[in-house]
């Protein structure tokens, strides 16, 4: 195969990832485009192979390590519950990323193969681009490992804030970038082992004081560095799909970071300084005696059962409980019933973005009864029925009436419109941010205390009384 | 300047290297287009390959903004899992390493990096699938 | 092959050419990396400058379908108005003509193209602007 | 300057032509995309200059040229009235397809200068890039010639059918074929202007047999030409902001003809064969005794300064009379009067798109009055008046009802769903489609006859009665 053909090769397989990324604008597009994924990377890997002509011990090298990485892969793709997902999406991160470290170090062990010069004279553009992409690997992998613990809940989510830490970090990055130019004067491997030192130290230390309801800001984020990660090692390796990829995945997982910013009204410097979330903040505590409402799943079943229509609003404690099937069901009753039924979904419900889409669609709730904060807020209006299943913060009236709440100006759901707002979660608790929610004390509230899956369990069988 | 002239040397090799394999083919007219070499420069065709990898990064960012903007926010869980599934096309470094390093060491990287992408590939791409394969429409 | 032969002709003679330039500068140690060579021809350093502009031109395709869809179609007119202005970048090759062809024919052919573009990149960009600043929100 | 970076510069360029066309998504920003423009503009023809270093005489001579074109560039833009786009358009895509065909003949008889091997050793690939650049610039000069006369009404409407005209395309086509490989094999100069004179030709027999209707398409189809030409002629001359520009224009220009042909409901291979348009259809004689209800100025002053709500829908007519002014004044009574008024505008309404969002700018209409028919077509049945002014085909019920009718699935604005529709329009002729209007006989539209500024401007004197 001669290198213009491979290539092209390499063009069209970036293409096809490009097209694998258009297909998600539409669910029905979207599987098509998946497949063009896959075909990018089969295309990507096939042309790799032409071109390398491995011998046929290194070829069975080859296959071994893919079946046993893709063995692993294909069992836990089958196995995960979708509930999981952001740890899952972190823990890949990781890979990638520890997979770009052990590239890079290839590179600079075998530097023939990759055609940046011979060992002792590696071209100093190359060891720049490599250099980048290792630090920002060894961050990557690291960081997203930190990720995953905290979302995993092996960790725990509090912000953990070392003295000084501000300090360490711009030490680390100075030190980063003298080592980075060593070994461009030097090409040491010694210095390439301690720039990965200092990333991954680097990586663990900008991570661990960010609280885990940042995560998910995070992991998007590492997204992003990931993709860069790879750009800075297709430059290297002067491969065409590797640069369009890492393009594609840096500014996907900066776009992520951002709407999520923008859900959380929430600027993303604050999120990467840490400290936020995780702290439960003591419930304001302003001495007025607050009263609440509490109800049964047969009051709840009544109510709806007589509504003309009914938005159900999930959030993070349905995803916890597994309640989306038993939610389901319910809402096939209320059909079944006449009522009218739909579901909304605030940005930043759950813990990643789309996480109650994947959920619902895993309940084989339609998509098209599903909509967006924008399409559906004014609706509430003329909703007999809000039903807020452990969804909590992005419900908070005072996240738009109360200018000294940390969440004054995020945009929230206007459940409190609706005529009736049953709002089931286990206690009076409050959510992810830490902020106590009005919402529990207000007249048209009634409160399901009870896990999300069991009390919509009760109510539909309330309902068939 | 170091960068540069090592940048320029080897595209020189480069060049000569795949020469070589078309050594029986050429009969260029040598030394006979001195103007047109130098006014050639001008036109591109000595520009160095990293001015178009650059220009084709700038690009593909341009592209990766628009295409990922125009993601249905139902699907953005999916679109998480299925970047992480082409990011991980690193994997044409580690088949490099495990195909043809010379050294064992650098095989063996490669080997680690080509297991863990591996597990990013299959797992990424399934998981992508079950995940869309979930999202149906009303049936009527 | 013939175009591809002389493609390589090409780079070939660039290459000399710039190495002329820095000759000076140059201390490659020659020879000593035959197989670097060829193993970098792996990596792209021997790629035809062809398949990177060709890259280009995709991904700026992709570009361009998104960037226009997302036009407003109150803008349409002036859209159609500065895409004609912008297309007469084609003033580069006039410039080229007009600057150091050799050929008086061809500096004449040059005059003609630089002055026929430079109606429309004036009077693209101006007319546009014209029409733009039209364009204005309800006062309050 | 090296060539490094000179090619760098070229693709930052592109890159301010790129954000010059993001600019145009909202008004606001269009005017900075502009300046983006330019600004690019600039940056290639000084890179180009110093690259270049002409001798003092060439560049005086290069003074000159720009002064000449850039002059009379200017003063065309200064002068020309709005109402003339769509032929100040067609005019200026000729230009650049007779420059795309200079600039080709220069390199051809220049090469060195172009860096494209020396006079009779021309490398091949860029003799095939140079001859596709050369075929399509030239179609779409003499296409753009033909297209603007018939848009400025120097040339008949009306297609132009030569028998056998396909068998000739077909004939011209592969002549073209045979004399780009003959070109590429012999480097003659002669085959090269035979080329050229082919180009030509085509160019004049693919637009002749396309009505005046159809010649917004065909402009558009032009300009991505243009752009494809450009992009042909940018790989000679490895020049990145030309690639970039051409790949931007040429996708503009597509994406235009088919927005267009959507909102007609034509396809495209059916405007590029020809022949519709132009041929006045008979107005359906099928017997039946139609009446007609006619208005005066005084009529129409009154409905409208009773009414709560008014929708004003201008049409090509309204371009022709010059009446967006008088048409302002009218709305601006209106609303002192207290009227609701908002303008809706019909994709394609006019004579190219957007067409009539720029005369209402003109007139100085703030673009947030001003509706696409997505946005408003619901709002007619809560409407009492529309004010149809010079605007027929886009308002005609039989593209929605009649399945026989030539424009039937063609998007239409429900003007007949207001309760009173007044039309402005000089007789009861047909629009550029031919077919008669049924709205003319309905019981709810009263028929303003006369010129739509001189009954505007009645109608706003008899407001003040
Ligand atoms: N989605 C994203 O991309 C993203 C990204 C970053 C941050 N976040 C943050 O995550 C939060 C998401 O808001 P949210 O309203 O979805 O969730 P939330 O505010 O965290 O509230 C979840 C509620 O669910 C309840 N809950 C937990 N387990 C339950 C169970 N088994 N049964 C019933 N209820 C249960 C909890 O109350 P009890 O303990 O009383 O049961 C809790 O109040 C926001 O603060 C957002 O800023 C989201
Ligand atoms: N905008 C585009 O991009 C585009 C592109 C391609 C094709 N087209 C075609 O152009 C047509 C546009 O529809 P349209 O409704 O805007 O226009 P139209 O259907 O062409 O109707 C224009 C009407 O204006 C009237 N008129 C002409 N001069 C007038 C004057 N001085 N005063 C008053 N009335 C005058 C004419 O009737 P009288 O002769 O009775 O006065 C005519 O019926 C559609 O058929 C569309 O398919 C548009």
């Amino acid at each position: 195969m001669t290198v213009n053909l491979a290539s092209f090769l390499y063009l069209v397989s970036g293409i096809l990832f490009i097209l694998a990324l258009r297909g998600l604008s539409h669910p029905t597009t979207s599987r098509q485009g998946n497949l063009y994924g896959m075909i990018g990377m089969g295309i990507a890997i096939a042309t790799t192979l032409a071109l390398a002509t491995p011998s046929a011990g290194r070829f069975g090298l080859i296959v071994l390590g893919l079946a046993i990485g893709g063995g692993i892969g294909a069992v836990t793709a089958r196995r995960i519950a979708m509930t999981s997902m952001p740890q899952l999406v972190a823990a890949f991160h990781s890979l990638v990323g520890f997979a770009a470290v052990m590239v890079a170090a290839a590179a600079i062990y075998a530097p023939e193969s990759f055609g940046i010069g011979t060992a002792g004279d590696i071209h100093a553009q190359a060891l720049v681009e490599m250099s980048l992409g290792v630090a920002i690997g060894a961050i990557t992998f690291t960081g997203s490992v930190i990720a995953f613990l905290k979302l995993d809940g092996r960790m725990s989510g509090k912000p953990i804030m070392i003295g000084g830490r501000h300090l360490i970090n711009i030490v680390l990055g100075v030190a980063l970038v003298v080592l980075i130019v060593l070994l461009v004067g030097t090409e040491s491997k010694f210095v390439f082992w301690l720039i990965v030192a200092a990333s991954l130290v680097l990586g663990v230390l900008l991570i661990i004081p960010i609280g885990g309801a940042d995560m998910p800001v995070v992991v998007s984020m590492l997204n992003s560095y990931s993709g860069w990660a790879a750009a800075a090692l297709g430059f290297t390796l002067g491969n065409l799909a590797l640069i369009i990829t890492g393009a594609l995945v840096g500014s996907s997982g900066a776009i992520l970071s951002y709407i999520m910013c923008k859900g959380m009204n929430r600027s993303f410097i604050s999120v990467i300084l840490g400290g936020f979330g995780g702290e439960t903040a003591a419930a304001a505590d302003d001495g007025i005696e607050r009263t609440v409402k509490q109800g049964s799943a047969d009051d709840a079943a009544y109510l709806m059962m007589n509504a003309q229509k009914v938005i159900i609003v999930p959030g993070y404690g349905m995803a916890v409980a597994q309640a989306q099937h038993a939610l389901r069901e319910m809402a096939d009753k209320l059909k079944a019933n006449g009522v009218e039924v739909k579901y909304a979904i605030h940005p930043v419900a759950g813990r990643m973005p789309g996480h109650m889409n994947v959920l619902l669609a895993e309940a084989n709730v339609p998509y098209d009864e599903v909509f967006e904060l924008e399409d559906i807020n004014s609706e509430f209006a003329q909703a007999d029925v809000a039903y807020v299943i452990g969804a909590n913060d992005v419900t908070n009236p005072s996240a738009r009436d109360d200018k000294s709440s940390p969440i004054y100006g995020m945009p929230i759901l206007d459940v409190d419109k609706a005529r009736t707002c049953l709002f089931v979660k286990r206690s009076l608790g409050s959510g992810y941010a830490g902020i106590d929610n009005t919402l529990f004390y207000k007249d048209g509230t009634m409160m399901l205390l009870g896990d999300a899956k069991k009390m919509t369990e009760e109510i539909v069988k309330a309902m068939d009384h | 300047m170091d960068a540069l002239q090592k940048a320029l040397d080897q595209l020189d090799q480069a060049t000569a290297a795949v020469r070589l394999a078309v050594q029986d083919l050429a009969n260029a007219p040598a030394g006979a287009e001195a103007a047109g070499n130098a006014a050639h420069a001008l036109s591109g065709g000595a520009i160095d390959p990293f001015v178009f990898r650059f220009a084709i990064f700038v690009l593909a960012i341009f592209v990766g903004y628009y295409v990922v903007w125009s993601v249905t926010p139902a699907l953005h869980t999916p679109l998480m899992a299925v970047t992480n599934a082409i990011s991980s096309v690193i994997v044409v470094g580690a088949l490099l390493a495990v195909g043809i390093a010379a050294s064992g060491l650098a095989a063996g990287f490669g080997f680690v990096a080509l297991v863990l992408v591996s597990v990013n590939i299959f797992g990424g791409f399934l998981v992508t699938q079950r995940m869309l394969a979930m999202y149906k429409k009303k049936e009527k």
